[in-house]
Formats: C-alpha cells, sequence, structure tokens
C-alpha cells in the first residue's frame, strides 16, 4: 500500500445513464511505467481525465501520493508534481517554445533558475532549434514534443500521458519511446494508448480496460496473447 | 376570487409577453446560435411600421399581424445577407454587429420618427370580471403568446420545413449532402425570427406607446429570458419565461415594478450560476 | 427638428460648442446679451421642452424687436440636454464658464435644476427655474417663476375630494418630483379630511402599468392621483382607459396636461381629468389674446402651447423686468431687482416675485379636461408659495442654499 | 522583459507629448472626458483583450466608482479617501463577481449575459432610490436625480484647494500614462504572462499548476479598479453622478470603443474611446446625421472589415510598407471568438 503513488477504490463515472467507468480499482507504484489500452470507448480516457481532476467522477476516491484527490481541480492534481499531457496537444500556439517551456518552470522553480531549466527541457526534447518559434507554426509531432518537454520543466515525479502516439509518424514514435524511457527513470508514468506497437516499445506492465472496467494486468506479451484481450480489443481492431 | 383571477390574469400576461417579446430571439439563438441584438430594434421596427400603417388608414390589425411581421421579416433578410451570413460561427462577433446595427437602427428611427413617444390606443375594450375591470389588450397578449408556441411546435415538429431546418441547424454539411441549401435554411430561419420580432414590436405599440430607444428595454428581457431558457427552443422559452414572468409580477403585485424588476434580474443571476448552460440543459435534455 | 444644439438668433455664429467662443460677455457692453437655454428638446421629456423653446423664441424676439434690453439685443445660446441629466451639468458649466452667459433660463425636471443649480450658483451666473415644480428651493441666485404644490396641490386635492370621496391612491413618478409632491398631496389629502391609501413610485422608464391597474382596484380608492411625468408614464392614461377604468374612478393629476397630454390622449381617455395650473388657452384676458395672436403669427397656430411654455415665457419676461429695472444684467443688480418686489402681467395673469423665496405669486385656477381641452371650473388668484415661504427666507440667511423638503 | 518596458516608456513619451500638445487644438474641459474615457477603456481593453473576459458590464463598474466617490466625497468632504474608495469599493465589488463567475465555470455568453444582468441591477436600483429612505451617511442617493453637489477632487489635505480647469486635465492624463505603464508592466511581470496565456489555453495552464480562477478573478478586479479610478474621475468632472452611468448604453460604447482601438493592445482601445468620444462630442454639434447611427455603422463596419481594430490593422500595414515581416508576438484574438466560435453547426460560408 506505501509505494502506491495513484490508487484509485471504487471509481465511477456516469454521462447521463451511460456507466463510462464502472467501480475501477487501481494502483500505480512509485517509479512505475503503466500502460492503459483498450478499445474505443472502453472508459480508460475517462478514467485518466478522473485521475487528472479534469471530470469530476460520479462515485469512488482518487488518491495520489497519501493525498485524496478525489474531485480535485487539474491545477491542484498538477501542484502534487503531477505533469499531465492530453489526448490533443495542449500547447499555448500563440506563444513561443521558450514561452511555454517558460510558463511550466516558472511555477515550480526560483527566478534565477529559469532560464537554465527550460534550456535544459528542450534540450532533452530536441527542440531547442525550435526556441523562437510560434508554437502554432510547428507540425503536430512537435507539437507533441513541445508539451512533453513542458512537462519535463515542470520536474514532476508523476507524469500522465493520453495518447502520446496518436497522429505521429512511426519515425517519431519511436523517438517518442526513448522519450518516454529516458523519463521513466525520474516518474512514475501512466500511458493511456492505442498504438500497440509503441506500448511493445516501451514494454512495462499494462492494464487492459474493457466496457468501464478492468479486464486484466499484466505484462506487455502476457496481454498480447491473452484471449480475452484478443476478443474485446485485437479481434476487433485488426 | 375576482380579484385573484384578475391578478392571475396580470401573472398571465407577464408571461405571455416575456414570450411575445423573445419568441423571434429564442428561434434565431435556438436555431442558428446566432444572438441578435438588434431583435429589440427588430421590435421598435415593428411598432413603428404598426403605427405608420394604422395612420394610413390600414385597419389595425392587420397592420399588427401581417404589415409588421412581414416588413421586419424582410428587413431581417437584408440583414442576414449583409452582416451576419458573414459572421457565422464567430458568436461574440454577431453581437457586436447586431449591437452596431441596433444603434443604427436607433438613429435611424429618430431622424425619421424624430425622438418623442407616440403612441395609438389599444383596438380593444376592456371588460369585467366581476367587480374588476381587465384591460381586454392583456387577453389579446396572452392569446398571441400560445398562438406563438403552438405555430413555433407546429413549423418545427410538424412540418418537412422544419424538420430541414432542423437537421440544417445540426449538421450544415449532411443537410446540403441530402440536397438542401443551408444558406437558405438560415435565410428563412432568420427571416421567421424578425418577423416574430416585428409582430412582437406591432403587439406591444398600442399599449407601451414608440420610442426609437424603446429596443433597449426589450432586448434585455429577450436576452435573459432566451439564455436562461438555454438550448431547446420552445422548452427554453417557456420554462424560462413562466420562471421570470411569474416571480416578477408576484413581486410587481405585491410591491413595486422596481422590485419586480429587481427580482427577476436576481432570479437570472442566481439560476445562470447555478445552471450554466441554462435551464433546458438539466431538464429538458435533447427536446426542442 | 433634430439638431441637438440649435443657436436660435442667426448672429450667433459660435463654432464648436464654445471651445473657440471665450472672453466675449459681459465686458463688451456694446455686445448683446447672452441668455443661456437648456432645455430637452429631444428624448422623453421633449413634450414639455419643444413647447418651451418655441416660447423662449418668441419672448426673445418680442424683447428684440422692442428694441432689446438696456440698448443691447437678446442673444440666445442653447443647448438641447437630449432628457439626458449628465448632459445638463455638462451643459450647464459651459454655458457658465465657455460661453459666459449673462442668464440661464431652463431645465424642465427637478432632477435637471438639481444638477445645474450649483454649478450656476458657484460661477455666479443668475438662474431661472420656469416650470412647475415640488417647492421648497432657497437659493438667492435662483428665480422660480412656476407654480408649487401650495398653489396647486391644496387647491386640486380638496376639490376632488369634496367632489368624489376621501380615499386616494397616488402614482408619482420616482425623483425628486414625485417623492416630494406626493407628499404635499398627503398633507394636503389629510388636511381635507381625505386619507392615502396607496403611493406608488415609477421610475420614468416604466411604460407597462397593467399589474397597478390591478393593484388599484384591489384597493378600490375614491380618487386615483397620478403625478405621473415624461413619454413612457403617458401609457398609464391609455392602458387606464382600455382597461375600462375610466367610469369607475376619477382622476386628479398634478402633471397631466403640462406636456400637453391632454391633446395627445383621445378625449375619450382624457375627458373628465382634473387638474389645477396657472394657464390655459381659454383664459379670456387681453394679454393672453396678444400672447395667442403673437404665438400664431410666429408658429402658425397655437397647438403647441401649454403650462410650463407659458411659465418659461413668464420667466423670460420676469428676468427682462429686472434687467431694466436694475439697469444691469450683472448679478448682483440683476438679484438686487428680482427683490424689489417685480411684478409682470402674463399670458398667466399677474406674476409677481416674492423676494424673500424669489418664488412666483400667481392666479392657480382649478380645471378639467373635456374635449382636449382645459375648462377652467373655478380661479383662485394671487396664490403664495406658502410651501416655500414656511421654510425659507433669504432676506434673513442670504446664504442659503437647500432644497427643504416636507416632513410628513 | 525590460525591452517591453523600454517600449512601453516610449509609448507613454509620445503620448505625454501628444496630451501636452493637445490643449492647443482641443478645450481641456473636453479634453478631460476624453482621456477619462481612455482610462475607461484601458480597463476593459485589460481584461478583454488580455485576459479574454467580454465583459458587457464595465459600467458597473464605472458607476459604482463615481457613486463610491459621490458619497464617500459627501460623507467626508476631503476628497482623499473618497478617491481610494471610488477605487477599493469597484475592486472589491468585482473581485467577488469575478468569483462567482469564474469558480462557476461560466464562460462566453453567460458571462456576459451576468455581467450585463448585473449593471441593469444596479441601473435599476440607482434609477429607483430618489425615496429619503435611501441615504448612505448624509449622502442621499436620489434615484433619477443622481447626487450632485459634492466634493470635487482636491490637493490632498487641502480640501479648499480644488483641483479644476486645466490642472485637472493634467492630472487625468498623468493618471492615464500612469495607469498605461502600471498595466503595461502587470502584462510584462510573470502574473501578466500567465494571464494571457490562460486567455490562450486555459487548460494547458490549469495542468501546469496554476489556479486560473484565481488568477481571472484577480485581473478582472484590477480591471474593476481601473474602471473605478475613471468613474471617480468621471464623478469629479461632471459634479455629479446619475444612474445613467450604469447604462447599456455605457457598457455597449466602451465595448465599442474596444473593438474599433483593436483588442490585445493597450493602446488601441485608449485612441478608440478618444477618437470615438471625440467623434461623437463633434457629431453632437451638428444636425444633419444622428450620432447613435454613424456609431452603429461605424461598429458593424469595424466587425466586418476590421475585426482585429485600427491600431492592429494600422500597424499591419505600416509594417508592410517598411517591409519588415510582423514583430508582435502573441496575436490576440478577441476572446470570444476563439473560445465560443465552435458552434456545432458551424456554417460552410
Amino acid at each position: 500500500m506505501s509505494e502506491s503513488v495513484v490508487q484509485t477504490r471504487g471509481l465511477t463515472m456516469r454521462f447521463g445513464g451511460v456507466t463510462a467507468v464502472d467501480a475501477v480499482d487501481f494502483s500505480l507504484r512509485r517509479n512505475e511505467l503503466r500502460c492503459l489500452i483498450g478499445p474505443n470507448g472502453a472508459g480508460k480516457s475517462t478514467f485518466f481525465k478522473c485521475i487528472t481532476g479534469m471530470l469530476k467522477c460520479t462515485s469512488g476516491e482518487v488518491w495520489i501520493n497519501g493525498h485524496e484527490t478525489t474531485n480535485w481541480d487539474p491545477h491542484q492534481v498538477a501542484r502534487l508534481g503531477v505533469g499531465i499531457k492530453t489526448q490533443v496537444p495542449s500547447v499555448l500556439d500563440g506563444f513561443t517554445v521558450r514561452e511555454n517551456v517558460w510558463l511550466a518552470a516558472h511555477r515550480v522553480t526560483a527566478a534565477d533558475g529559469v532560464a537554465s531549466r527550460v534550456a535544459e527541457a528542450m534540450e532533452r526534447l530536441a527542440v531547442s532549434s525550435l526556441a523562437d518559434s510560434m508554437v502554432g507554426s510547428l507540425s503536430h509531432g512537435e507539437r507533441q514534443r513541445v508539451e512533453l518537454s513542458m512537462i519535463l520543466a515542470s520536474r514532476p515525479w508523476l507524469i500522465l500521458l493520453d495518447e502520446p502516439a496518436a497522429g505521429l509518424t512511426a519515425a517519431e514514435i519511436a523517438t517518442l519511446g526513448h522519450i518516454v524511457t529516458d523519463l521513466s527513470r525520474d516518474a512514475a508514468i501512466v500511458i493511456v494508448e492505442h498504438d500497440m506497437q509503441f506500448i511493445r516499445s516501451i514494454a512495462g506492465l499494462v492494464t487492459v480496460f474493457a466496457q468501464g472496467r478492468i479486464l486484466m494486468e499484466d505484462q506487455v506479451d502476457k496481454v498480447m496473447a491473452d484471449a480475452r484481450v484478443r476478443e474485446v480489443y485485437l479481434g476487433r481492431k485488426n | 376570487m375576482d380579484l385573484a383571477a384578475i391578478f392571475a390574469v396580470e401573472i398571465l400576461y407577464a408571461i405571455a409577453s416575456l414570450v411575445v417579446i423573445s419568441s423571434g430571439l429564442a428561434v434565431v439563438f435556438g436555431m442558428m446560435r446566432v444572438i441578435n441584438l438588434a431583435h429589440g430594434e427588430f421590435m421598435m421596427v415593428g411598432g413603428y411600421v404598426t403605427i405608420v400603417a394604422v395612420r394610413s388608414g390600414i385597419n389595425i390589425y392587420i397592420a399588427m399581424l401581417v404589415v409588421a411581421p412581414l416588413v421586419v421579416g424582410v428587413l431581417g433578410v437584408i440583414v442576414e445577407r449583409l452582416i451576419i451570413r458573414r459572421l457565422y460561427g464567430r458568436l461574440v462577433d454577431t453581437m457586436l454587429a447586431s449591437w452596431g446595427l441596433s444603434l443604427l437602427l436607433i438613429g435611424l428611427a429618430s431622424m425619421i420618427f424624430g425622438n418623442t413617444t407616440t403612441g395609438i390606443s389599444p383596438p380593444i375594450p376592456g371588460f369585467a370580471i366581476g367587480r374588476y375591470q381587465v384591460n381586454g389588450y392583456s387577453f389579446f397578449i396572452i392569446l398571441a403568446a400560445i398562438a406563438i408556441l403552438v405555430a413555433m411546435f407546429a413549423v418545427l415538429a410538424g412540418t418537412r420545413a422544419g424538420l430541414v431546418a432542423r437537421g440544417a441547424m445540426q449538421d450544415a454539411a449532411m443537410a446540403s449532402a441530402l440536397g438542401y441549401n443551408p444558406e437558405r435554411v438560415y435565410m428563412l430561419t432568420f427571416f421567421a425570427g424578425s418577423a416574430l420580432a416585428g409582430l412582437a414590436g406591432g403587439l406591444f405599440a398600442p399599449l407601451l406607446g414608440l420610442v426609437p430607444t424603446i429596443g433597449g428595454a426589450y432586448i434585455a428581457k429577450a436576452f435573459i429570458t432566451v439564455i436562461s431558457g438555454g438550448a431547446s427552443v420552445i422548452a427554453g422559452l417557456v420554462s424560462s419565461a413562466v420562471l421570470f414572468g411569474s416571480t416578477s409580477q408576484i413581486f410587481t403585485l405585491a410591491t413595486t415594478p422596481m422590485v419586480g424588476e429587481i427580482a427577476l434580474l436576481l432570479i437570472a443571476v442566481v439560476l445562470l450560476r447555478l445552471m450554466p448552460q441554462g435551464i433546458t440543459s438539466r431538464f429538458f435534455r435533447g427536446k426542442m | 427638428m433634430f439638431s441637438r444644439r440649435t443657436f436660435l438668433t442667426g448672429s450667433a455664429a459660435l463654432a464648436g460648442a464654445g471651445i473657440l467662443a471665450a472672453g466675449a460677455g459681459q465686458g463688451f457692453a456694446a455686445g448683446p446679451i447672452k441668455l443661456g437655454s437648456i432645455l430637452d428638446t429631444s428624448g422623453a421629456f421633449d413634450a414639455y421642452g419643444k413647447p418651451m423653446d418655441m416660447a423662449l423664441r418668441l419672448a426673445v424676439d418680442e424683447i428684440n424687436a422692442a428694441g432689446g434690453l438696456l440698448g443691447r439685443q437678446v442673444e440666445i445660446v442653447a443647448y438641447d440636454t437630449q432628457s439626458d441629466m449628465a448632459l445638463y451639468t455638462q451643459y450647464g458649466q459651459q454655458l457658465a464658464r465657455s460661453d459666459r452667459v449673462d442668464v440661464v433660463h431652463g431645465g424642465i425636471l427637478s432632477a435637471s435644476r438639481e444638477a445645474i443649480r450649483q454649478t450656476l450658483r458657484k460661477s455666479g451666473v443668475p438662474y431661472f427655474y420656469n416650470v412647475l415644480y415640488e417647492g421648497g428651493v432657497c437659493d438667492r441666485n435662483i428665480t422660480v417663476v412656476g407654480v408649487t404644490p401650495s398653489q396647486q396641490v391644496e387647491v386640486l386635492i380638496p376639490a376632488a375630494i369634496r367632489k368624489w370621496g376621501k380615499k386616494i391612491y397616488v402614482l408619482a413618478a420616482d425623483y425628486n418630483y414625485g417623492q416630494i409632491t406626493a407628499r404635499w398631496i398627503e398633507k394636503f389629502a389629510r388636511d381635507a379630511g381625505g386619507e392615502i391609501v396607496q403611493t406608488d413610485f415609477f421610475p420614468l422608464d416604466v411604460a407597462d402599468f397593467g399589474s397597478t391597474i390591478a393593484k388599484i382596484q384591489s384597493a378600490a380608492p375614491d380618487i386615483v392621483v397620478p403625478a405621473l411625468v415624461g413619454g413612457a408614464h403617458l401609457s398609464f392614461f391609455r392602458q387606464w382607459a382600455a382597461a375600462g377604468m375610466k367610469s369607475k374612478i376619477p382622476m386628479a393629476s398634478t402633471t397631466i396636461g403640462i406636456g400637453n397630454e391632454h391633446k395627445v390622449l383621445t378625449p375619450e381617455e382624457g375627458d373628465g381629468i382634473l387638474v389645477a395650473y396657472n394657464y390655459s388657452p381659454e383664459l379670456a384676458s387681453p394679454t393672453n389674446e396678444a400672447f395667442l395672436a403673437a404665438w400664431s403669427a410666429k408658429y402658425g397656430n397655437t397647438d403647441a402651447i401649454h403650462e410650463i411654455a407659458v411659465s418659461h415665457y413668464q420667466g423670460i419676461q420676469v428676468w427682462a423686468e429686472a434687467v431694466r429695472k436694475a439697469g444691469d444684467v450683472a448679478h448682483d443688480a440683476l438679484i438686487g431687482a428680482v427683490e424689489s418686489g417685480l411684478s409682470i402681467d402674463g399670458p398667466g395673469g399677474n406674476v409677481s416675485i416674492d423676494p424673500k423665496t424669489h418664488h412666483a405669486v400667481l392666479d392657480v385656477h382649478l380645471m378639467e379636461m373635456a374635449g382636449q381641452k382645459l375648462k377652467v371650473i373655478e380661479s383662485f388668484p394671487q396664490r403664495q408659495p406658502s410651501d416655500t415661504q414656511g421654510v425659507c427666507d433669504l432676506a434673513a440667511n442670504p446664504d442659503d442654499n437647500t432644497q427643504y423638503e416636507i416632513k410628513i | 522583459m525590460a525591452k517591453e518596458m523600454k517600449h512601453a516608456f516610449l509609448v507613454a513619451l509620445v503620448a505625454a507629448i501628444l496630451l501636452a500638445i493637445a490643449p492647443a487644438l482641443i478645450g481641456t474641459y473636453t479634453l478631460t472626458l476624453l482621456v477619462i474615457y481612455g482610462i475607461l477603456a484601458l480597463s476593459l481593453g485589460l481584461i478583454w483583450g488580455f485576459g479574454g473576459v467580454l465583459c458587457f458590464g464595465q459600467a458597473a463598474f464605472f458607476g459604482l466608482g463615481a457613486y463610491a466617490y459621490a458619497i464617500a466625497a459627501i460623507n467626508i468632504g476631503e476628497s482623499t479617501v473618497p478617491l481610494v474608495l471610488g477605487i477599493a469599493t469597484p475592486f472589491l465589488f468585482a473581485a467577488a463577481l469575478g468569483a462567482m463567475m469564474f469558480y462557476g465555470r461560466l464562460s462566453d455568453v453567460y458571462l456576459g449575459v451576468i455581467t450585463l444582468v448585473v449593471t441593469l441591477l444596479f441601473f435599476r436600483f440607482m434609477n429607483s432610490s430618489a425615496g429619503p429612505q435611501y441615504v448612505i451617511g448624509t449622502a442621499r442617493l436620489g434615484g433619477f436625480n443622481g447626487i450632485p453637489g459634492f466634493q470635487t477632487l482636491n490637493v490632498p489635505g487641502t480640501p479648499s484647494a480644488y483641483i479644476i480647469g486645466d490642472a485637472y486635465y493634467y492630472l487625468t492624463a498623468s493618471a492615464l500614462l500612469i495607469v498605461y505603464l502600471l498595466v503595461r508592466w502587470l502584462l510584462a511581470s510573470p502574473f501578466g504572462r500567465i494571464a494571457v496565456a490562460i486567455r490562450e489555453n486555459e487548460l494547458r495552464v490549469e495542468l501546469l499548476g496554476y489556479d486560473a480562477r484565481a488568477r481571472k478573478t484577480l485581473l478582472f478586479a484590477v480591471g474593476g479598479a481601473i474602471a473605478g479610478l475613471a468613474g471617480t474621475l468621471y464623478a469629479s468632472w461632471a459634479e455629479i453622478v446619475t444612474p445613467g452611468l450604469f447604462s447599456l448604453g455605457q457598457s455597449a460604447e466602451i465595448i465599442i470603443w474596444c473593438i474599433v482601438g483593436g483588442l490585445g493592445t493597450l493602446v488601441g482601445p485608449v485612441i478608440g474611446a478618444m477618437l470615438l468620444a471625440y467623434l461623437k462630442f463633434a457629431l453632437g454639434q451638428q444636425s444633419v446625421i444622428d450620432n447613435t447611427l454613424v456609431l452603429g455603422a461605424i461598429l458593424v463596419l469595424c466587425v466586418l472589415l476590421m475585426p482585429r481594430g485600427v491600431v492592429p490593422t494600422l500597424g499591419t500595414v505600416l509594417n508592410r510598407i517598411y517591409r519588415r515581416p510582423p514583430a508582435r508576438r502573441d496575436r490576440p484574438r478577441p476572446a470570444g471568438s476563439q473560445t465560443a466560435a465552435t458552434p456545432p453547426e458551424r456554417a460552410h460560408v
């Protein structure tokens, strides 16, 4: 228990008559890398939003690092040291890359350390060369990296990523794999993802969602070999 | 007992007048997500059209019920073609442009009619309920409100045109793929909304008198009623008109018209704070 | 017709709201005397203001045709305040500080008078307020040539009570005129043995009186007394008639007719309402006949004439008389003349100024609206402004600067 | 940051020179009003253009400042405390109103309606407060009459030393410059940058751990305080406060100034206010064409043809003439058009 940095108990989210997340108990250990997978509508993104505070759950509890964060607002969750990346890249199009990363670094760093923190975060995500470009003018993959660099600059110990590989080219996905592995040295990471290739590349423990519940939890290879998973997920997808 | 009856008539009248004032705005907002801040001035134009028509010898009912809606409807089409069409999807810009239009119309009316109160006498005599007298025209407004609601419901639910309109509003691409021209649908909807504003202006001209700036008194009420009602055109209009009309009138009867108006505004603030998407977002989801 | 600002004499070629105009004024003895006018000639109160403006032109034309005052022509510098109270202070300051006029005539609503009274007092520009009002203003800089409650309400309300009964329902405009007049109505009603069952106040933009008419019926008074003001309030009389109330409860009003409402309403809507004013075009006197003829000659017909147009006309005559008597337009000399027992013969009869209050002593007539006319029933000659006389003595307290309000 | 402030000081210097020579062309009495309107426009320009909050009720803060000043001036006499109250009252009220709206997650149209309704509430209340029972200290609210005859601004500590005429003009002009510089400084500070970021993408800023609601509330309150300062200066200029200060027409004009002048700039709304207020004044001098009509036409044309406003458009044109690449950063959009511009039935026209 003490090792759990994210834990949900009976987390449930209903929209009108539809139960998107149904009494989910979930637990994540410190520095763990975990993937959440499942077919469309399985509830994994809703689950993700309940943890980050972007949605207020109907019932159940969310605990992050010993705080009950049920129904907290996103900024409160973030203030615990959680870096969050939304499904659609959420960046500030009217700002330059440097300004975007500055925003992230400013909150967690003393004034004199901000510049070096920003430079370091941009360097690690290879966006330094774009530092003074407007984010609105960048490609999708570059914007994804800017967002990750913002997350890095806020120096989180827990990172929640919603479909980071969506819309990326194969080469970009490969890079993303390296980045995630790199990030996972300092932080626990939860990734909601569709792309099985990508999940394979980063390995780790996989939680499978289906119809709002957790279907199973295991190593990636075992999950992919499981008949039930094939039925609800791979069977339909491929 | 008779007293209760005339108070009931007054409350019904307050609700009905909100329906009449707001219906045009509700159609345009509900169907097109356009807030026409010149709505009050469209009513003002309707009022002047009625008075001018009556003074030039046209029967007052024809002037109110036919001439005013037609003239203002045509004005609406011109406005839609020239201004609104260019701003679809830009809610705030449409509000600002129509606000400019409202100032323009006020200025125009002041230049033509002078900044003076004019009026005509109501065409219906009062009658007695027991010992008490009631303004016959109040009943006329109540009937008109019912007729407007029935007509709106019939058109939207019961006719092909209404169905196409609702379809085009939900998904313009789909509608045009099916062979309907969304531009024409918008134009006709705006015509309908403007004609309703003209009708409302005509209906109130004999009761309240007219000045070029009278639209301001209408638009605030209509705006609050429609926005508080929320997305669904008829259910939203009726529910907020009932809520606002009855509370403000009860407060008015118990105290003064000012307290009534302040009560209306306070309720609107509380309501929007609790239900930021309007009444129908909570209770009538997905209905018309 | 649409002008925001009109210069009434052709010679007044001032450009740009007095921005460029400076210096001219008292210093140039040979130049014209500048009369500042500040009236709502558009907006909700234009029914009052336009005829007042016409009366002003007529009065000044007559003065100039007779050779002016002290050998100088009178020039009008006029502003239209568009029924916007905020514009009064603005234009009032402009008249006093940029245009440097010798006198200001104008202000219609009591709100507008109070907006400019202090500015003109500070600037030392004599101010003539020539409108029926609620009484009580005590200020040496102002001269009031209009009817006050003790002249009007004290005649009207007892007459109504004698005629119809004791229970009175008051509807008053919600600003200083209505608030104070309502209290005078209550006082004079009590003095005459009557009783106020209810008083309702209405902001000036209220136009829907349906609920009020229902409430009046539930209170079942013998008389309704509307002290309503402006274009929007006119709807009350239409709605009252439309509800069929005309034949049920009679009305006595302190304001209807002042803006020629009896000519805007139909006879069915207006007939039988009891009022009391200083003037009716029906008055038979040589002065009134001459006035009507002069008005007709200038404007074609006499339709626009109303109570406060005439009192404005009389106010200008009073001022002109004061100038003649003082032999000077300067502030102190003029006020001195005002306090010397001025008197003129106006269309509404003899008007003299009470030196202690700067208020007018004048005739008041009890009248009834009939066939869009004001029919005189009974006349009350030379009534004193006793409401103000009871609280104000400028001879004893020349520095007084208050509007006294009646306490009940 | 230093560069931005250098730019701001340059603008302020140019403005100071212009304001100093303006009395040669227009009387200071009129100029004072134009400057006060400039300050008022700046307040909405800040919260709308940089905070993304379209407030239909900026007139409420303007009127509240004016009334707070007038009421306090009647009770106190000396004008220093009333001046402070004229700024503090709308600041606190805007903070409360902002908290109510932003913590309720109201946005767009609904925010517009609430601010509009609150303005109407003030208007209605003030308009019906003529009775003797509406008194604050010794100050009667006066209803439709408003409150005349209060102490106008004086040299602090010397109630008899009124600041009037030219001196008052230079006082308001300095106030405008100081407010401009303070707002520029605020926007260059981290608080200002984050405020602009919230306008750009509120969710992202929240996900970085900033409390967007608290920050929006504070910015809104600062806007209210600036509008209150304008109201206070107005009260002292006009020597009367009336319910008309709370009218929808007043709110409308402030919005028009910002739209015409240019959102997302500070100079734009100020210029828009001064130009249009002068235009209105000049139109008021003639009788050929109604000035409401002209203002309406200007607003319609601006929305259709120049949605970014005069100043930014002029900037672009000048840039093109000098063949310099556009150097402006954070080109802002009117708040509503980015957040509210995605109705489900977005038309294909």
